[in-house]
């Protein structure tokens, strides 16, 4: 016995440091790519197929492609005609926003992706002034900005919003308001009142059940039937409001899963620390269940980020809209291709970020628990 | 001692107001009054407004013919006779179809991409990650049109068709095939299947009862797809076959006769199961996620292989988190399918919502009948899904 | 009353396509362009003085008449046909006709037809929700034929369903065959077959009951056929006012009689639609005609003394 | 034991702290408590034990409310226990509660589960609820960990950061539902040390548990529960060498034997 | 005890168990496991104790390689453990074991939890499998609680239904991670007189537990782990009589003195 053997009172053994593990590109290789025969083949077919499916589209958006002009006839060569897009950008953008005004939609975009930068940096410092900014600044300067008609800046109708910076106002819109209004509804189905429930649980399914096409043109071109004569209301506002309880249905069907998931013990625990209803469902329920469904949330971010396209219905041009608007411009036919390839590829940016960070998320916040 | 029938309800001493009870209801009944009050209200404008505009409403445009043709009709249709009211059931059954097509699909490769995601195989994952962030990042809209301007470009013209044994034939109108059409003494095949079912119910509790009894496991799965084939084929051919094919021929530009596959649909249904799978393939990995670590370690511990342990341990308490969203995606298929219109896929929107509307200018009526149809069919999977839900959900303290 | 409505709010609510070559499409500078949106412009000139008090409503072919018929919009100018059912049934009044077209087919080349009549079971591409798709089905009916319809409900998927020969013939308003057929891989593979098979005649809508509404878009139409016809265009129109060259341009032009006012308009509600929009030719030309990558002859919406359909009613 | 003798007059306080009459409780049709009549002075410790299932964390569960009863009522510090939210929370902060299963918050850190409720129960300012947890978690020898989070932990360090989360709420009563059931002895030793240390400082407790020593020295009355009924109830000296009832000297035999 | 003489001769069998030799294992950077090294022979008791933190549970969790070790070897039953799924599946087949938090199935009954194993995995019929498990569950005592669902028990019953589930498999070396830990004396007692009758059965057991009496009574050896090394292995007699390292001193002394 090795432990008898030892001197009884300097038997202690050093903390050693761990082994190093191996590492270099062929090691990579060999574990990663060809650890077995049929890893090898998988590895092996993939990196053909990568090959056979991605350097004709390479070639196409790239290599052969026409990028500079001001019009169809400076497309010669057999690529993509980014022309197209290049006449199209501010628009792409800005929208209809009129031109001399657009340095307002500037300061809030760039305000915008400095906020996000700063809040998805792990390492800047100001966390909560930023999302104190984020959530209350930044729409109260993008309401001013955007819209005007006061402090001497002229109005900006919404209907001359467009582009980008539309899409983005309803995604962010929608997000902020969506995930609180899901929340609530995911607390309200699981009440013990039947009666709160009942309400919840007709809420989520009703708008879980309609299409909202259908809503947003109820709420677009029937809307002027169904209230009082003369009553007036924004239309991007009816989209913003259509789009939020819709998706806030979502979230909450995604919260809910959440919190199914959650032992009763930790609401137990929280009880029994003396917190109340609401205290335990912010501080003990609510971060670890949204926590556990963080690839649901961002399911319904990314949907909605894509389905701001629906806006089409009451008249709003979002990224996608506006450029198959464009490419119904006599002086455009026949580039759809570079068009749905361009807008894919901004939506795909936006989404993918998204989705990047939930990851990232979902690492940093792994406290590593086992139960 | 029996436990009381009522319990015996211990009024707070405290104010009324704090009383829970007292409270609860005064919130319900407030809620009630209110949703009440706001439907009514906006009834009352509807009727006013429409009188006030003179717009005629009612539903006898149902009754009236339609004049146009449909591409792909489930039941008897014509353009020359059908109604309005039959356009709509038409959109109806289209959009079921592909709905249906879809949710299988959609839910087969969401959990393979999922539990892809999760394999110890890098690969494996990586193809499974790389699968969600494309599929789930670009709009459907474009993704529809991608397949179906893919699929048609890679299929033939219908004079080059690709044709096997001279019945079926696929180009770019579609896959054309034989069309059965019942002859007497047809009946015992369906009789036969019927026979089938009840005899695999039969046979998965004899399997279950064998099991029981000597620990033999039958493959039961297997069995029952060869008694499910195996016997209405055999009835099929001993009743000598009592089917007539009515075999596509081309004349002129396409083929007559047949039934055939529209490639409106097979795109429609590629690109919104591979859509819905990212997203399902997400709500899959973390539902599997979501089970505790230690729930595997016990199942390794008695020595469950892998696969038995996803599918005993860890499937069954990961339905918690992964039945809600399902739902969600579920729904969110179904009412995707209205994206068909870009396509020319004759779906509930495109027929009824879209040209019968615009015929008719009946925008209420249409529009209500949609969004009802919509969601009586959301109502019942979410009815399906919570039903399950519940039986799911964990008995505790 | 609209007009009432309209001048209190300043602006003109206009419902135009979201979408369509030479009818109203948004430019690079993001500006809607075409002859409907032309139209709209015109009608704001002749309310406000000012083409541009207008506001554009896109909208879907399927919302519409819908959107016109719950005031979400004043004015419909979206190549609409003016048909019976929609003039009497749906609330709506036609204000008159700012295009003639017709329904027409374009056929692949190598199948080799030559006319509408030897299409017998061929699949047809067709825009759902329109006039088209109906005049389709009652046209191979008439002539005792059977086809396939495949419905888009884009003009763009259609023309692509069609190239890559998914159908055999595509159908649309003949003003827009052209210029899907300029969009096609190969242009020379397709041609437009002679026939008409409908009459599509297109024009701006109101709602029903409001006479003095929908006389302000009917005379802003006559208005700039009329300007046409004496050869008053928008540059030339400043000079022509000064020295009206007959009485009927005097009075057009506001320099004589009140036409304007009787309508509740002002005296010079026309000079302000040619100086701000142009004459019906102008914008013909500009949007879908010579001036235009479309390049559409004048054919029936010539005026009807160059053998045309356009005919103004005369300010008298 | 070195204490006993400095053990407060338990018995000398005027108002009892928890109150228990008649108390019955039923899951489904299965009677787990059974007419429950108990009264814990202030200051006093008293250690339930029983076989496995006989009901002693239902019972303390009952006290804070955790699962509610059907029948009997409970008063603490002379608040009685109804079905109002407020009074249920009014209750549940005079009374600490370490659970058989720990319940962790496992997405704070150690001391974060420490700080949750006197910052947002009791409103102390972080600083200071951070330096008083700080000071319980040295207590049971943790306060190294206390930047980790508890899936880091091992069992025993686990139910040490329970026993300091609870005390962190400077409760008026702590209920311990058997919170040295992880720990090795040296462990056990030191938790008792300072259960002790608190009872010293006047407060009251319940604790399950069958660590018979603990119960030996430290209680003031020892409580022996079996299917759901309070079988004996007597002060350790009495409860171990005279028992009354035939089943308590089973129970006891068992203990004695092994 | 009566049945310390039934002991077998344990260490007359011809190959061991369990083999360790110089098994390393590393947290990140923190050395969990140093140096172990460990022959356990057929039919062998062994109970692992020390303090909390010192590498008990991560000790027997690589035996049945729910951990991944860094260095060393570990041979079970003859097969030597490597990253072949299918050799682990194999090892695990003669490996049962309890765990510290029982991690039973809570979507299961607790008839099921027991079944699960040797219906899927030893392909026992289920009349047979469900007969055999009545019987272990008998054998704790909770046969009654058959049908009920691991959330509806006491802590005590559900490590109990986690001991039956674990005996279930009929494995030839049980893994005991602190199985008596939220049960009263009269069920360790029972529990660990089962154990005691395996062990005349002939099974194998590693036993993580601060029940001293068990480990006075039952063991063949204890082996007394601090900070990842096994600093004290010895017959129960020597180990409590005359330690040799000052550490178990120590740690003996906590567990006399209270
Ligand atoms: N995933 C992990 N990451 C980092 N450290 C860990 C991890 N898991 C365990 N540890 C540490 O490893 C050490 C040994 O843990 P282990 O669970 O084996 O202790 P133990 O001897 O069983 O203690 P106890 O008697 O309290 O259960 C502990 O100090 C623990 O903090
Ligand atoms: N939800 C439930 N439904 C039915 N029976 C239950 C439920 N919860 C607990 N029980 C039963 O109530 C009894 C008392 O449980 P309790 O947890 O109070 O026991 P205990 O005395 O604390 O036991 P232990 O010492 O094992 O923790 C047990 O027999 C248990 O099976
Ligand atoms: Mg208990
Ligand atoms: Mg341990």
């Amino acid at each position: 016995m090795s432990a008898i053997a030892r001197d009884t009172d300097e038997m202690l053994i050093a903390s050693r440091p761990p082994p190093t593990p191996q590492g270099g590109v062929m090691y990579w290789l060999r574990t990663r790519l060809f650890s077995g025969p049929v890893n090898s083949v998988v590895s092996i077919v993939t990196l053909l197929l990568i090959v056979r499916l991605v350097w004709p589209v390479i070639d196409w958006a790239l290599i052969q492609a026409d990028w500079v002009g001001s019009s169809r006839a400076d497309c010669t060569s057999d690529g993509a005609c980014w022309v197209f897009i290049s006449t199209r950008w501010s628009q792409i953008v800005y929208g209809f926003y009129p031109l001399t005004e657009r340095w307002r939609v500037d300061i809030v975009l760039g305000l915008f992706f400095t906020l996000i930068v700063w809040l998805v940096m792990p390492r800047l410092p100001g966390k909560r002034a930023a999302a104190l900014m984020a959530l209350v600044g930044l729409p109260i300067i993008a309401w001013v900005l955007l819209l005007g008609g006061m402090f001497g800046l002229p109005h900006v109708p919404t209907r001359a919003w467009g582009g980008l910076m539309l899409t983005l106002t309803i995604a962010a819109v929608g997000i902020v308001g969506s995930l609180p209004l899901g929340v609530v509804l995911a607390l309200g189905r699981r009440s013990k009142m039947p009666l709160v429930r009942a309400i919840c649980v007709i809420f989520i399914e009703f708008w879980r059940g309609v299409p909202l096409i259908t809503v947003l043109f109820m709420s677009s071109v029937m809307l002027p039937l169904f209230v009082p004569a003369n009553v007036e209301f924004d239309k991007l506002l009816r989209a913003l409001i259509g789009i939020m309880l819709f998706w806030s249905a979502y979230m909450a069907e995604v919260v809910r899963s959440g919190l199914q998931a959650i032992d009763k013990g930790q609401g137990e625990a929280g009880a029994a620390l003396g917190l109340g209803y609401w205290l335990r469902m912010r501080l003990i329920i609510l971060p670890q269940a949204l926590k556990l469904v963080i690839p649901g949330i961002v399911n319904t971010f990314i949907a909605l980020f894509k389905d701001t396209s629906l806006v089409l219905i009451i008249g709003l041009f979002d990224v996608l809209s506006i450029i198959q608007a464009g490419l119904t411009n006599s002086d455009w036919l026949g580039f759809a291709i570079e068009g749905y390839v361009f807008a894919a590829l901004v939506f795909w940016v936006f989404c993918f970020g998204m989705s990047r960070y939930s990851q990232h998320l979902e690492r940093r916040l792994d406290t590593g628990h086992q139960h | 001692m029996l436990r009381p029938s009522v319990s015996i309800p211990r009024r707070g001493r405290g104010p009324l107001w704090r009383d829970p009870a007292v409270r609860a209801l005064f919130f319900q009944v407030m809620l009630l009054a209110m949703v009440l009050g706001a439907i009514g209200f906006l009834i009352h404008n509807t009727m006013t407004n429409l009188d006030a505009r003179g717009i005629r409403t009612g539903f006898e445009f149902l009754d009236h013919r339609a004049g146009f043709p449909v591409s792909q009709t489930l039941i008897d249709y014509s353009s020359n006779t059908s109604t309005y009211g039959r356009t709509f059931l038409v959109g109806l059954a289209n959009t079921l179809l592909v709905s249906a097509l879809g949710i299988v699909a959609a839910t087969i490769i969401g959990f393979l991409v999922g539990l892809a995601r999760l394999s110890p195989n890098w690969l494996l994952a990586r193809l499974a990650g790389v699968y969600v962030e494309i599929f789930r990042n670009i709009p459907l809209l474009l993704q529809i049109l991608f397949w179906y301007f893919a699929v048609l470009r890679t299929l033939p013209s219908p004079r080059q068709s690709l044709s096997l044994l001279d019945s079926f034939y696929l180009n770019v109108r579609g896959l054309i095939m034989p069309a059965p059409e019942a002859q007497a003494g047809f009946m015992a095949t369906p009789l036969a299947l019927a026979a089938a079912v009840v005899g695999v119910i039969a046979l998965a509790i004899i399997a279950r009862r064998r099991q029981a009894a000597t620990g033999q496991q039958w493959p039961v799965l297997p069995l029952s797809l060869l008694l499910l084939i195996g016997l209405p084929l055999a009835t099929f051919w001993m009743t000598g076959a009592p089917l007539e094919w009515s075999t596509p021929e081309l004349s002129g530009f396409n083929f007559r006769g047949g039934m055939q596959v529209l490639p409106e649909l097979v795109a429609l249904w590629l690109a919104l199961s591979i859509y819905t799978a990212a997203f399902i393939a997400e709500i899959v990995r973390s539902g599997i996620q979501s089970v505790p670590h230690g729930q595997t370690e016990a199942a390794r511990s008695l020595s469950l292989p892998g696969r038995l342990t996803m599918r005993r341990i860890v499937i069954p308490q990961a339905m918690r988190v992964m039945v809600p969203q399902v739902t969600s995606q579920y729904l969110n298929l179904i009412k995707n399918s209205s994206l068909a219109t870009a396509i020319g896929y004759p779906d509930l929107v495109a027929v009824f919502a879209g040209t019968t509307l615009n015929q008719t200018g009946q925008a209420i009526e249409v529009m209500t009948m949609t969004m009802l149809v919509y969601l009586s069919i959301s109502l019942i999977v979410s009815a399906l899904m919570n039903l399950y839900n519940a039986r799911m959900s964990l008995k505790e303290r | 009353a609209t007009l009432d409505d309209v001048k209190s709010r300043g602006q003109l609510r206009c419902g135009v396509s979201d979408g369509l070559a030479g009818f109203s499409s948004p430019n690079a500078q993001g500006q809607w362009q075409g002859i409907d949106v032309d139209f709209c412009r015109a009608v704001a000139a002749a309310v406000f003085g000012d083409p541009d008090k207008v506001s554009f409503a896109a909208l879907t072919a399927k919302e519409r008449f819908t959107a016109l018929q719950s005031g979400e919009v004043d004015l419909l100018s979206r190549n609409s046909t003016w048909t019976a059912s929609r003039d009497n049934a749906m609330g709506l009044t036609f204000a008159g006709v700012t295009f003639y077209d017709g329904q027409g087919m374009m056929v692949r080349k190598d199948l080799g037809v030559s006319s509408a009549k030897e299409l017998d079971g061929a699949s047809v591409c067709v825009i759902s929700g329109t006039t088209t798709e109906l005049n389709l089905a009652d046209y191979f009916r008439a002539n005792d034929m059977d086809y396939n319809g495949v419905s888009f409900d884009e003009t763009d998927q259609s023309a692509a369903g069609f190239d890559s020969g998914r159908c055999d013939v595509l159908t649309s308003d003949s003003s827009q065959l052209a210029a899907l057929r300029l969009q096609l891989a190969d242009p020379e593979s397709a041609v437009i077959l002679p026939e008409r098979i409908s009459k599509e005649p297109l024009g701006p809508a109101v709602r029903q009951g409001d006479e003095q509404w929908m006389k302000v878009v009917r005379w802003t139409l006559y208005a700039m056929l009329n300007a046409e016809e004496s050869g008053i265009n928008s540059d030339n129109i400043d000079e022509m006012r000064d020295s009206p060259k007959t009485p009927d341009d005097a009075r057009l032009l506001g320099r004589d009689g009140n036409f304007g006012e009787q309508m509740g308009l002002s005296n010079d509600w026309a000079y302000n639609i040619i100086k701000g929009v142009g004459n019906y030719g102008e914008i013909f030309e500009r949007n879908v005609g010579m001036d235009s990558p479309l390049t559409l002859e004048r054919g029936e919406n010539a005026l009807w003394n160059d053998g045309g359909l356009q005919y103004g009613m005369p300010v008298r | 034991m070195s204490d006993t003798q400095h053990r407060p007059a338990a018995t000398g306080e005027a108002t009892p702290m928890v109150t228990i009459s008649r108390l019955n409780k039923w899951y489904g049709d299965f009677h787990v408590l059974r007419d429950i009549d108990l009264s814990v002075a202030r200051g006093e410790r008293i250690v339930i034990c029983g076989p496995s299932g006989s009901g002693k964390s239902t019972l303390i569960r009952c006290i804070n409310h955790l699962e509610a009863h059907q029948q009997g009522e409970i008063v603490v510090n002379g608040i009685p226990m109804t079905n109002d939210v407020k009074r249920i929370e009014q209750i549940r902060r005079n009374v600490g509660m370490v659970f058989q299963h720990f319940n962790l918050f496992p997405h704070l850190t150690v001391l974060e589960n420490c700080c949750l409720s006197p910052i947002w129960v009791q409103k102390k300012p972080r600083r200071e609820a951070e330096k008083s947890a700080m000071e319980y978690l040295e207590r049971v020898r943790i306060a190294n960990q206390a930047h980790k989070y508890p899936g880091q932990l091992s069992g025993g360090q686990q139910q040490r950061v329970a026993i300091a989360r609870a005390l962190c709420m400077h409760p008026e009563v702590m209920l311990f539902d058997e919170p040295t059931s992880a720990l090795d002895p040296e462990m056990i030793k030191e938790v008792l040390d300072v259960m002790i240390e608190l009872a010293h400082e006047g407060m009251t407790m319940l604790c399950v548990t069958h660590e018979m020593g603990f119960a030996r020295t430290v209680a003031d009355r020892v409580i022996f529960m079996d299917e759901g009924q309070i079988v004996e109830s007597a002060p350790p000296e009495t409860f171990f060498n005279e028992p009354r009832s035939s089943r308590t000297r089973e129970f006891l035999g068992q203990i004695l034997g092994h």
